[in-house]
C-alpha cells in the first residue's frame, strides 16, 4: 500500500475514478463481477481474508474449525458487530447470506459457484455458524475471502433484490449513501465500525469522511482528471501513464496483480487447427510475447510463464516452454503438414488457410493488451498464421464463445487460490451453462487432469494440495493449451495526497479503510 | 388553427409510435438475450431456473407480438417500464439523466449561436482577409469530429494549461469543455448559414434604405441584418438538437458526464430494451417539441409567417 | 435537416455573396492539391509511403515525429505516416460507399416521393420524419448492433443514417424542377412525359447530386470515424483513420501524434470535400 | 380588320389632340421652373408640428439658395484604381429648391449609381471623384462616414429603386419611418409617433394608427412605395432623390405617387427623379437630363426636350413609348427614325383568311385556389374569351386579377374547375394530355419570366433545336440535323438575333435577347395562336419596343392570332385589336380597343384610363 508519512488526519473526501464498467447492482451477490468487487470492498466484509503471504486470516469470523472428514466447517463470528442498519451480525445473518446467494432469484454466478459444495448451513449458537458440505472443499476458505461472498444485513436482503442493489447494507468501514446512475456512488464513513480484517493498520472507524466513487470510462480523461487533481485515485491505469506518473512525484503507483489465473491466450483444442498439439506449440513459439510486453507495457508488467497469477504461491513458472523461436515454429508446422504457403504468405493445408479466429472483448481488454494481440498477430504472420482479430462487445463475445466460433481467446478469470485451475481446465467446464457461459476455453479434455483437479479440491493439507496443483499446471502447460502473457494487470494511480491506501490481498481491490488525506 | 393543431398532434403520435416500433423490433434483432441482461449481463453463469423466473417476470416468454402490444400499451399509458440492467423504473431514471443532457445541449446551442454570431459579424465587416479566415474557420469547425476535438481540448486546457477539469465537476468549470466540444462544430454550421444570410441582408435594399436615413453600421447590423441572419439559423435548431444528442453520446462518455447519451450507449450494449426505447422516445419527443419550438420561434421572429 | 442539407443549402446561397474571386481561389487550389494527394494515397499509397503499414517494430515504439518517421510511430512501432497514407484508401472507400448508399437510398425514396403522387409522397414523408426523429448516431448504433461491428456494417450504417437527408433534398429538387416554368414550357411545346423526364427533370435533378455527393463524402468520413472511435468500425490493426485515432487517444498524454495525425487527415478530408463541393456547385451554376 | 386599323388611327388623333393629360399640375411646375428659388417657406413651418423641427430650423437660418444640389464633374466607378473604368463620368447638374430634375436613360446607364453617390452610398468598393459636390450649400466631398450619417435622412433623403424590398419585412413600417426621427432628433416616442402619422397622411396612407404596426409584406406595392417615401421625408429633407418610384406599379397607383411628388415639390423640396419612363417624367419634371453610358448626353427644360429631342438616345426613348402610337407603327428605330410606319396595316389583313374564324375560345372558365388557411379564392371566375384569326386580343387588369391564371387555363397547364377551352374548334381542356399533344403545335406561348422558362443547362441552340425537332415530330416529318440547323438559324433570323448567340445559355443573355429566344422557340412549330403573358413588363422601354414590333410584324406576315396579356394600358392599346379588362377574376368589359379606350363603360376601366400618364 501507499506509505503513511505522518499522523493520519480524520475527515476529508476522497474521489475515486473507476475505468471499469459501472455495476448494474452494488450487491456483489447479484451476478458477481470485478467492478462490483471494487466498490463493495468499501462497504461489505467477508468472513475471512487473506494476508499478503497468502495465509487466511480472521475478518468477520474470528476463528474457524474444519471437521476431520472435511464435510463441516464452523465459523465463530466476532462479537458486537452490527450492520450499518443496526441489524446484529449473527449466525442467522450468515445463513441468510448463503441462502441469498443460492436463491436463483438473486441471480448470483460467482458466489453461487463458489458455494457449489455447501449442502446446508446451521446455526450452532448465536455467533457460531456451521457449513455442511456435500464434499470436502479445499478451496472453501479462499472462496470465502472474496467480495462476492461478503456478508450483508439480512434486513437489507429482505428488502428485495432491486432495493438491495441500490444500497446494500454491510458491516464495512463505509456505507452507501447514494448512487447517481452513470455518475457516482457516494460512500460515507461508518461511524460505528468495529471489524477491520486482521492485517489492517488501525482499529475503529475509517479516517476518511466520504468517498466519491466515480465512473470514468475514458482512460485519457481519467488520467487527465488525476493530473488535474479532480480525482485522487484511478484504476485501470495505462502503461504509458504509469511510466509518466512514476517520473514525477505527484502521483504514486500501486501495482496489485489480481489473483487466480494469469492473463493468457487460450487455444481451442476442440477444433482444427489447434486440435493438433504441434500447431498449438508452433503458434506459441511463433509469438514474440517478450518484445511486445516490454514495448507496450514499458516495464509495468512482467512476462508470465504460468497458468496462475504470480500472486498465487502455487504458481508454476515454465519459461522453457514459452520462448519465442520462429525457426522451431516453422519446423513444427512443417511436421504438422502445414507445409505450403499461399500468395499472402500464410500456411495452407488441403487448400485451407491456417487461420486463427481470435475474438477480442473490447470491454475486458485494455488498449495495450489489444495492441499486444496485434503484435502477436504480426509476428505469427511470419510463421504463416493468419490471426483474425475481431473486436466485439461483451454480449457478442460471449455469443461467439458459446458457439465455439473461436480458435484463440483471452479471458480474464479472477478467483482467490489455485482452485481456479479446476474452473479453467476441468472437462466439466467445456459444457456451457444454460446461458452459454463456460470457462474451459482451451477445452482441455484430459481425464488425468480431471482426476488431479478432483483430488486437489478435496485436500486441505497445504503441501499435498500444492503438489497436486503443480502436476496439473505442468500437464496443461506442456500440452500447449495456453500462452501465458503476464499477470492480470491491476494498476492504481494515486495522488500523493493519499496516504494509507492499499489493495486487499484477496482479489486486489483497493481498500480505503486506512487511507487519509492531509488536512485542507 | 384547431385543425392544424390536431394534424400536428396526430403527426407527433404517429412518429412516436413508429419510433417505438422500429426500436422494439430492432432490439429484438440484436443477438443476445435480454433475460441475461437482467441477470447481471452477459457471461453471468445463471441457472436455468433463474432465467426462467426472469423471463416469466418480464413477460419475455410471451410471443413477440404479445410483448410488442404490451409494450405499446404501457407506452400509451406513459409507462416506460423498468430497466433490465439498472433495476429501476425507466421514467424516473431518464428524467434524472435528462437534466444533464438538456443543460449541456442548451448551453452548447447558446454558445454555438454566440460563436456563430460573433464570427459571422466579424467576418463580414473585416474585408477579404476576415472573410476567408471566417469561412475557413467555419468549414474546419464543422468538420471537427467531436471525439477529436474533445481530446484536443482536454490536452490543451486540462493537461497543458491546467485551467479546466477534464471531467464533469460540480461547479460550472466542469461544463466548459463538454459544452465547447459540442458547440464548436455546431457553430461552424450555424456560422456558415448566418454569414451567408447576414451578407444577403446587408446587401439588401432595405439596409441601403436604412443607411440612406442615416443609420450607422451598428444600427444596420443590430436592427436589421442580424434578425434576418438568424432566421435560417433558427429553422436549423431542430436539426441541431438531433446532432447535439448524437454528440452527447461521445461527449458524455469522454467527460464522464451522466446523461441520456451515455445511458443510451450503455443500454444498447447490454440490450436493456426498456431503457433504449425510453431514450428513443424521449429524444423523439424532444425532436418534435424542438420542431414546434423552432416553428414558434420563426413565427415570432418572422412576422411574414403570421399573416395567414 | 441534416448536415448535408445545410451544406447543400449553403452551396445554393453562396452564389453572389462571396467576394469576386479569381478563376480558382487559393482555398480551392489547396483543396484540389490535397484531394490529389488523397487520390494518390488511395490508389497507390506505396508511392508516398513505401513501407508496410502493419509492420511492427516494438523497439521503436512511441517515437515522436522525426525525419525517419514524419508523423512518429505508434505503440507497436508502426510508422504513422505510412499507416495514414495506406489508410486513405480504406477511409475514403468507407466515405464514398457510405455516401453512395445514402445517396442511392435517398434517390429511391426522394424519387418515389417526388414522382409517384400524393399518397406515396405522404407515406415517404412520414417515414423520413420518423427517421429524423432518431438521432443519426443511434440509428447507426442499432444497425451495427444488429449486424455486428465491422467496416461493412459501419459503412452501411452511415449510409442509412445519411439517407433521409439526401431523400429530402432530392424530393425537394424534383418537385421544384417538376413544377418549374421550363417544364411547363416543354409541355406547351407538346413534349411527352417521358421526353420531359429524360430531357429536363432528370438532368436538372441529378446535377446537384454530384455536389451533394462531394459534400457528403467528407461528412461520411467523419461519421465513420466516430463509429470506429466507439469501437464499432474497422477492426484492428487496419490502418483506418478512425480506428487509429481511437487507438491513439489512449496515449494522448504521452504520444499526442498518434491521435493528432489521423484526426488531422479526417478533418482535412472533410474540409477538402466541402471546399470542392462548393467550388463544383459554383461552377455548375455559372457554367 | 381594316376597320380596326382605321379606328385606331382615328383614336390616335383624338388622344393627341384631346390630351387626356396635361392638367393644372403640369402648369404649376412650369411656374416653379421659371423661378427656381421661390420656396414657399411658410407652408413648411405650418406643416411641421414641432416648431423646433429641423426643417423649421433650416428655414430660419438658411439664406435663399440658388442651388440645393450642385454637382460638377462627378465620376464614379467600382473596384480598380480611382479614375479608371468609370460607370458614371463627367456628370454635372444643379437642382434648386422646389425644382424637379429628372434623370432619364436606358437601363444600366448609371442613374442609380449617380443617385447613390449623392448620398455617399455608392458602394463599398466604389470610388468617387468630383470637382464640386454640394448639398444645401455645404461641401460634402470627402465627408467621413460619421459626418455623412448625420446628413443622410436630414439634409437629403433617398428613395431606392427596389421599393418592394426596400422596407425591412421584419419591422413595422412605423418604426422604419421613425428611424430618421430617432437618429437625428431628440423627439420622444410620442412625438415621433405623431410625426409618423402626419407623414403617412401626407403620402396618402391615412389611418396611421393601424398602418404603423403593419409590415411591408402586409402592404400592396403602391402602399409600400408610399411608405418608403414617407420614411425618406419624415424629417422633410430639402433634397429628395427618388429612383424609379413608379416602375413596378399599376397606372392608378403610379398616378397617386406622382401626385405626391408634385405636392412635395410645391412645398419646396428639391427633387432628383430617376426614371427611364419619359411619360412619367414628362408629367412632373421641370428639367430633364438624359444619361447614356454614364454620361449626360442631353439636357434641357422638360417640354422642349420632349418636344424636340436632339440626341439620338433621347429620340429613341421617346419613340419607344407605345402610348398613343397607332397600331402598326414601329416603336423601335435602330436607325433613329421614329414613327416611321413600317407598312400599311391593310396589306397584312389582305393575306389573312376570313376575319371571323374563331381560333381560340374559352367559355365560363373557373379556377379556384385553396389558400393556406383553408379558405377558397376564385382566381378566375367565369371568364369567356374569343380570339379571332389574325387579330390580337389584349387582356388587361391589375396585378392579381387572374390574367396569368387565365393564360394557364388556356394553355391547359392547369385544369379548369368549370368551363372549357377549345382550340381551332376542337376541345382542348377537356381531353387528355396525350390527345392534346396533337393540337399543341398550334398554340405557342411566351412567358412573363422568360429566363425561368428555359432549362438552365441548355444553350440557346439546344433550346431551339429541341423545339424544332419537336415540331417536326409532331408534323410526322422526317428530317435531319442539317435541316434542323437551318430551321434554327431561320428562327433566329426571324427574331433578329445573331447566330453567335447559339452557344450561349439564356442566363447570359440580356432581357430582350432572352425574350426573343422565347419567341423563336414559340414560333418553331409555326403556331397559329400565341399566348403572350406580360411579354414586355420586365423589359426596358427600348427593348419592349423591339419585342412589340416583332410581334406585330409576325402577325402581319403570318396571320398569327395573339392573346396579349399586360397590365400596361399603353402596350395593350398600341398592340391589340380587341381588349378584355379583367378585375378580380372576371372580365368586366370587352370590346374593340378603340371603343374601350375612348368610351369606357365600366367604372374600373374608366379609372384605369384616367390614370395613364402621357407625354406632354
Ligand atoms: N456595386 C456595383 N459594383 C459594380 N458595378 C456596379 C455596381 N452598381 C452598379 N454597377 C454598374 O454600374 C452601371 C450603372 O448601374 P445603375 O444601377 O446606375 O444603372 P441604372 O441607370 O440605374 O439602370 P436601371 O434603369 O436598370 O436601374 C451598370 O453597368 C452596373 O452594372
Ligand atoms: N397556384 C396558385 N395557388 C394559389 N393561388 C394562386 C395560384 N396561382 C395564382 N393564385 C392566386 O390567384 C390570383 C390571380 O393570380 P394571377 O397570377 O392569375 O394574377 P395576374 O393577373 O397574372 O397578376 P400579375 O399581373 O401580378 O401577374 C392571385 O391572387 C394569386 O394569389
Ligand atoms: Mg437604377
Ligand atoms: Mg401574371
Amino acid at each position: 500500500g501507499t506509505d503513511a508519512g505522518g499522523t493520519p488526519v480524520k475527515g476529508g473526501t476522497l474521489s475515486y475514478a473507476s475505468g471499469d464498467a459501472e455495476p448494474t447492482c452494488l450487491d456483489p451477490h447479484v451476478g458477481g463481477n470485478y467492478p462490483q468487487a471494487l466498490v463493495s470492498t468499501q462497504y461489505l466484509e467477508s468472513l475471512v481474508s487473506r494476508d499478503s503471504n497468502g495465509q487466511i486470516i480472521p475478518w468477520l469470523a474470528k476463528s474457524w474449525t474444519e471437521s476431520p472428514d472435511g464435510l463441516a466447517w464452523e465459523f465463530t463470528l466476532k462479537d458486537g458487530v452490527t450492520f450499518t442498519d443496526g441489524t446484529p451480525l449473527d449466525a442467522a445473518a450468515v445463513q441468510a447470506n448463503v441462502a441469498h446467494l443460492r436463491d436463483p432469484k438473486t441471480g448470483s454466478s460467482t458466489g453461487y459457484l463458489a458455494l457449489a459444495k455447501v449442502a446446508s448451513t446451521e446455526a450452532v449458537s448465536a455467533n457460531v455458524v456451521r457449513f455442511v458440505l456435500s464434499q470436502p472443499d479445499g478451496a472453501l476458505l479462499e472462496s470465502l475471502t472474496q467480495p462476492w461472498l461478503a456478508i450483508e444485513s439480512p434486513t437489507g436482503l429482505a428488502r428485495g433484490v432491486d432495493e438491495n442493489c441500490a444500497a446494500p447494507v454491510g458491516t464495512g468501514p463505509f456505507q452507501v449513501e447514494s448512487w447517481e446512475k452513470q455518475d457516482s456512488v457516494v460512500l460515507v464513513r461508518n461511524a460505528g465500525y468495529t471489524s477491520p480484517p486482521a492485517d489492517a493498520d488501525h482499529t475503529g472507524p475509517a479516517y476518511l469522511a466520504k468517498i466519491i466513487w466515480r465512473f470514468i470510462p475514458d482512460s485519457a480523461s481519467r488520467f487527465a482528471a488525476l493530473q488535474a487533481g479532480d480525482v485522487d485515485v484511478i484504476d485501470n491505469a495505462q502503461p504509458d501513464t504509469i511510466v509518466q506518473a512514476e517520473k514525477g512525484d505527484t502521483i504514486t503507483h500501486l501495482d496489485a496483480p489480481r489473483p487466480g489465473a494469469s492473463n493468457r491466450i487460450e487455444l481451442n483444442s476442440s477444433r482444427p487447427p489447434f486440435n493438433d498439439p504441434l500447431v498449438r506449440e508452433a503458434f506459441i513459439r511463433s509469438a514474440n510475447v517478450d518484445d511486445a510486453v516490454s514495448s507496450l507495457f514499458q516495464g509495468t508488467a512482467t512476462r508470465s510463464y504460468s497458468a496462475l497469477s504470480s500472486v498465487e504461491a502455487t504458481a508454476v513458472q515454465r519459461p522453457d516452454l514459452f520462448g519465442y523461436d520462429a525457426r522451431a515454429a516453422d519446423k513444427l508446422l512443417d511436421s504438422a503438414g502445414w507445409t505450403a504457403r499461399d500468395s499472402a504468405g500464410y500456411r495452407v493445408k488441403d487448400g485451407a488457410r491456417l487461420t486463427v479466429q481470435f475474438p477480442v472483448s473490447t470491454n475486458q481488454s485494455i488498449p495495450a493488451e489489444q495492441s499486444l494481440f496485434e503484435q502477436l498477430q504480426a509476428t505469427a504472420k511470419k510463421t504463416g498464421f493468419d490471426v483474425v482479430l475481431t473486436p466485439m462487445d461483451l454480449s457478442s463475445w460471449y455469443t461467439a464463445l458459446g458457439e465455439n466460433g473461436y480458435d484463440a481467446v483471452s479471458a480474464p478469470y479472477t478467483k482467490v487460490g489455485p482452485d481456479v485451475l479446476r474452473i479453467l481446465f476441468d472437462s466439466a467446464g467445456i459444457v456451457p451453462a444454460p446461458s452459454g457461459y463456460f470457462a474451459n476455453h482451451a477445452q482441455v479434455n484430459d481425464p488425468a487432469v480431471d482426476a488431479l483437479l478432483a483430488e486437489a479440491a478435496t485436500v486441505t493439507d497445504a503441501g499435498k494440495r500444492a503438489a497436486l496443483y503443480t502436476d496439473v499446471q505442468n500437464k496443461v502447460l506442456e500440452g500447449f493449451y495456453l500462452l501465458p502473457l503476464y499477470d492480470q494487470q491491476n494498476h492504481y494511480l494515486l495522488s500523493s495526497r493519499v496516504s494509507g491506501a492499499r489493495a486487499m490481498p484477496t482479489v486486489s481491490t483497493p481498500t480505503f479503510y486506512d487511507a487519509w488525506l492531509p488536512a485542507e | 388553427m384547431p385543425g392544424l393543431l390536431a394534424a400536428r398532434l396526430a403527426g407527433a403520435v404517429f412518429v412516436l409510435w413508429a419510433v417505438a416500433t422500429i426500436t422494439f423490433f430492432a432490439i429484438r434483432l440484436i443477438p443476445g438475450d435480454p433475460a441475461e441482461a437482467i441477470l447481471g449481463g452477459p457471461g453471468s453463469q445463471t441457472s436455468p431456473e433463474a432465467l426462467a423466473a426472469v423471463r416469466a417476470r418480464y413477460g419475455l416468454d410471451q410471443p413477440v407480438v404479445v410483448q410488442y402490444l404490451a409494450q405499446l400499451g404501457r407506452l400509451a399509458t406513459g409507462d416506460l417500464g423498468r430497466s433490465y440492467a439498472l433495476r429501476q423504473d425507466v421514467a424516473p431514471l431518464l428524467v434524472g439523466q435528462l437534466g444533464g443532457t438538456l443543460l449541456l445541449a442548451a448551453l452548447a446551442l447558446v454558445v454555438a449561436w454566440l460563436f456563430a454570431l460573433v464570427l459571422a459579424t466579424w467576418s463580414t465587416r473585416g474585408g477579404r482577409f476576415a472573410w476567408y479566415l471566417g469561412s475557413g474557420l467555419e468549414i474546419v469547425a464543422a468538420a471537427l469530429p467531436h471525439f477529436w476535438l474533445a481530446t484536443a481540448l482536454i490536452v490543451l486546457f486540462s493537461v497543458w494549461l491546467g485551467w479546466l477539469p477534464p471531467i464533469s465537476t460540480p461547479g460550472p468549470a466542469g461544463l466548459v469543455l463538454p459544452v465547447l466540444t459540442l458547440a464548436v462544430p455546431l457553430a461552424g454550421f450555424l456560422g456558415q448559414i448566418m454569414r451567408e444570410s447576414l451578407l444577403t441582408a446587408l446587401e439588401s435594399p432595405f439596409v441601403l434604405s436604412a443607411r440612406a436615413r442615416g443609420e450607422g453600421d451598428r444600427g444596420v447590423r443590430w436592427i436589421h441584418a442580424l434578425r434576418h441572419a438568424s432566421l435560417p439559423a433558427i429553422s436549423l435548431s431542430g436539426w441541431a438538437f438531433g446532432s447535439l444528442i448524437s454528440g452527447a453520446v461521445v461527449v458524455e462518455t469522454i467527460f464522464a458526464r451522466p446523461g441520456l447519451g451515455r445511458t443510451m450507449l450503455n443500454a444498447v450494449t447490454v440490450r436493456d430494451v426498456p431503457v433504449v426505447i425510453g431514450v428513443v422516445m424521449i429524444v423523439a419527443v424532444g425532436y418534435i417539441l424542438m420542431t414546434v419550438l423552432t416553428d414558434l420561434a420563426q413565427w415570432i421572429a418572422d412576422p411574414r409567417l403570421r399573416r395567414r | 435537416m441534416s448536415d448535408l442539407e445545410i451544406q447543400a443549402d449553403l452551396g445554393r446561397q453562396a452564389r453572389a455573396r462571396e467576394p469576386r474571386r479569381r478563376r480558382i481561389g487559393v482555398a480551392e487550389a489547396l483543396a484540389a492539391a490535397f484531394a490529389l494527394f488523397l487520390v494518390v494515397a488511395a490508389v497507390a499509397p506505396s508511392i508516398l509511403a513505401p513501407g508496410d503499414p502493419l509492420a511492427i517494430d516494438p523497439l521503436s515504439a512511441f517515437q515522436p515525429p522525426n525525419l525517419a518517421h514524419w508523423f512518429g510511430t505508434d505503440e507497436s512501432g508502426r510508422d504513422i505516416f505510412t499507416r495514414v497514407s495506406h489508410g486513405t484508401g480504406g477511409s475514403l472507400v468507407i466515405g464514398i460507399l457510405a455516401t453512395a448508399i445514402g445517396l442511392g437510398l435517398g434517390i429511391v425514396l426522394g424519387t418515389m416521393a417526388g414522382m409517384l403522387g400524393r399518397v406515396v409522397d405522404f407515406t415517404v414523408n412520414r417515414f423520413l420524419e420518423v427517421l429524423f426523429a432518431f438521432p443519426g448516431l443511434l440509428l447507426a448504433l442499432l444497425v451495427i448492433l444488429v449486424f455486428g461491428p465491422g467496416t461493412q456494417t459501419a459503412t452501411v450504417a452511415v449510409g442509412l443514417a445519411t439517407a433521409p437527408g439526401y431523400a429530402r433534398i432530392i424530393r425537394g429538387q424534383l418537385i421544384s424542377v417538376r413544377s418549374s416554368a421550363f417544364v411547363e414550357a416543354a409541355t406547351v411545346l407538346g413534349r411527352g412525359r417521358r421526353q420531359i423526364l429524360v430531357r429536363h427533370i432528370l438532368p436538372n435533378t441529378l446535377a446537384p447530386l454530384f455536389v451533394l455527393g462531394t459534400l457528403g463524402i467528407g461528412q461520411a468520413v467523419v461519421w465513420a470515424s466516430a463509429l470506429s472511435y466507439l469501437g464499432l468500425g474497422a477492426a484492428p490493426p487496419a490502418a483506418e483513420w478512425g480506428a487509429m485515432l481511437s487507438a491513439g487517444r489512449t496515449y494522448i498524454t504521452s504520444a499526442w501524434w498518434m491521435a493528432f495525425f489521423p484526426g488531422l487527415f479526417i478533418v482535412l478530408t472533410a474540409v477538402t470535400a466541402t471546399s470542392l463541393g462548393r467550388a463544383l456547385e459554383r461552377r455548375l451554376r455559372h457554367a | 380588320m381594316g376597320c380596326h386599323a382605321l379606328g385606331r388611327a382615328h383614336l390616335h388623333h383624338v388622344g393627341l389632340v384631346d390630351g387626356l393629360l396635361p392638367r393644372a399640375v403640369h402648369r404649376a411646375h412650369r411656374g416653379h421652373r421659371d423661378e427656381p428659388g421661390a420656396r414657399p417657406r411658410t407652408t413648411i413651418e405650418a406643416r411641421m408640428s414641432q416648431g423646433t423641427g429641423p426643417a423649421a430650423r433650416r428655414a430660419a437660418v438658411t439664406p435663399p439658395l440658388v442651388s440645393m444640389l450642385r454637382v460638377r464633374d462627378l465620376a464614379v466607378g467600382f473596384g480598380g484604381q480611382p479614375g479608371t473604368d468609370p460607370v458614371v463620368a463627367g456628370v454635372s447638374f444643379d437642382i434648386a429648391p422646389g425644382e424637379c430634375l429628372a434623370l432619364v436613360g436606358e437601363s444600366g446607364s448609371g442613374k442609380s449609381v449617380t443617385a447613390r453617390s449623392l448620398i455617399g452610398l455608392a458602394g463599398d468598393d466604389a470610388w468617387l471623384q468630383a470637382a464640386e459636390l454640394e448639398i444645401n450649400g455645404s461641401d460634402v466631398l470627402g465627408l467621413s462616414d460619421a459626418q455623412w450619417r448625420r446628413r443622410r435622412g436630414r439634409d437629403v433623403g433617398l428613395v431606392l429603386q427596389d421599393a418592394l424590398v426596400s422596407l425591412d419585412p421584419l419591422r413595422p413600417i412605423g418604426r422604419e419611418i421613425a428611424d430618421s426621427l430617432r437618429l437625428h432628433t431628440t423627439l420622444d416616442r410620442a412625438a415621433r409617433r405623431t410625426r409618423v402619422q402626419e407623414v403617412l397622411e401626407r403620402v396618402g396612407l391615412p389611418d396611421g394608427r393601424t398602418r404603423v404596426r403593419q409590415r411591408s409584406g402586409e402592404l400592396s406595392g403602391g402602399q409600400r412605395q408610399r411608405a418608403l417615401i414617407a420614411s425618406a421625408i419624415a424629417l422633410d429633407p430639402p433634397l429628395l432623390l427618388i429612383d424609379e418610384p413608379t416602375t413596378a406599379l399599376d397606372v392608378t397607383v403610379q398616378a397617386q405617387i406622382l401626385d405626391l411628388l408634385e405636392s412635395l415639390k410645391r412645398h419646396g423640396t428639391a427633387i432628383l427623379l430617376i426614371s427611364h419612363d419619359l411619360a412619367v417624367v414628362g408629367r412632373i419634371a421641370d428639367r430633364i437630363a438624359v444619361m447614356s453610358a454614364g454620361r449626360i448626353v442631353e439636357r434641357g427644360p422638360a417640354a422642349r426636350l420632349l418636344a424636340s429631342p436632339k440626341h439620338e438616345q433621347t429620340r429613341r426613348m421617346i419613340a419607344a413609348i407605345p402610348i398613343d402610337k397607332p397600331r402598326g407603327t414601329r416603336l423601335s428605330s435602330p436607325e433613329g427614325r421614329a414613327d416611321a410606319p413600317a407598312s400599311a396595316p391593310a396589306s397584312a389583313s389582305a393575306s389573312a383568311p376570313a376575319p371571323a374564324e374563331l381560333v381560340l375560345e374559352a367559355s365560363g372558365l373557373v379556377k379556384t385556389f385553396r389558400r393556406p388557411d383553408g379558405s377558397e379564392q376564385r382566381a378566375v371566375d367565369g371568364v369567356s374569351l374569343r380570339l379571332l384569326r389574325g387579330t390580337t386580343l389584349g387582356l388587361v387588369g391589375e396585378s392579381g386579377s387572374g390574367k396569368t391564371t387565365t393564360a394557364r387555363l388556356l394553355l391547359a397547364l392547369s385544369r379548369p374547375d368549370a368551363g372549357e377551352v377549345r382550340v381551332l374548334g376542337r376541345p382542348f381542356s377537356a381531353v387528355t394530355e396525350r390527345q392534346r399533344r396533337r393540337l399543341r403545335p398550334e398554340l405557342g406561348a411566351i412567358y412573363q419570366d422568360a429566363l425561368s422558362s428555359f432549362d438552365p443547362r441548355l444553350s440557346v441552340d439546344a433550346v431551339l433545336r429541341d423545339a424544332v425537332r419537336g415540331a417536326r415530330h409532331a408534323a410526322r416529318q422526317a428530317g435531319n440535323a442539317a435541316r434542323d440547323r437551318a430551321r434554327v438559324l431561320e428562327l433566329l433570323d426571324q427574331v433578329s438575333l445573331p447566330a453567335t448567340l447559339l452557344s450561349r445559355r439564356p442566363l447570359s443573355l440580356s432581357g430582350g435577347q432572352r425574350q426573343r429566344v422565347g419567341i423563336a422557340r414559340a414560333l418553331a412549330s409555326e403556331p397559329q395562336i400565341l399566348v403572350c403573358d406580360e411579354p414586355v413588363s420586365s423589359l426596358d422601354v427600348t427593348v419592349q419596343a423591339q419585342v412589340l414590333d416583332l410581334l406585330d410584324e409576325l402577325q402581319r406576315e403570318r396571320g398569327l392570332s395573339l392573346l396579349l396579356i399586360s397590365h400596361d394600358l399603353g402596350v395593350i392599346r398600341h398592340a391589340s385589336d380587341q381588349v378584355a379588362v379583367m378585375l378580380d377574376g372576371t372580365i368586366v368589359e370587352t370590346g374593340d380597343t378603340a371603343q374601350v379606350f375612348t368610351a369606357p363603360r365600366h367604372p374600373y376601366t374608366q379609372s384605369l384610363l384616367a390614370a395613364v400618364p402621357r407625354l406632354g
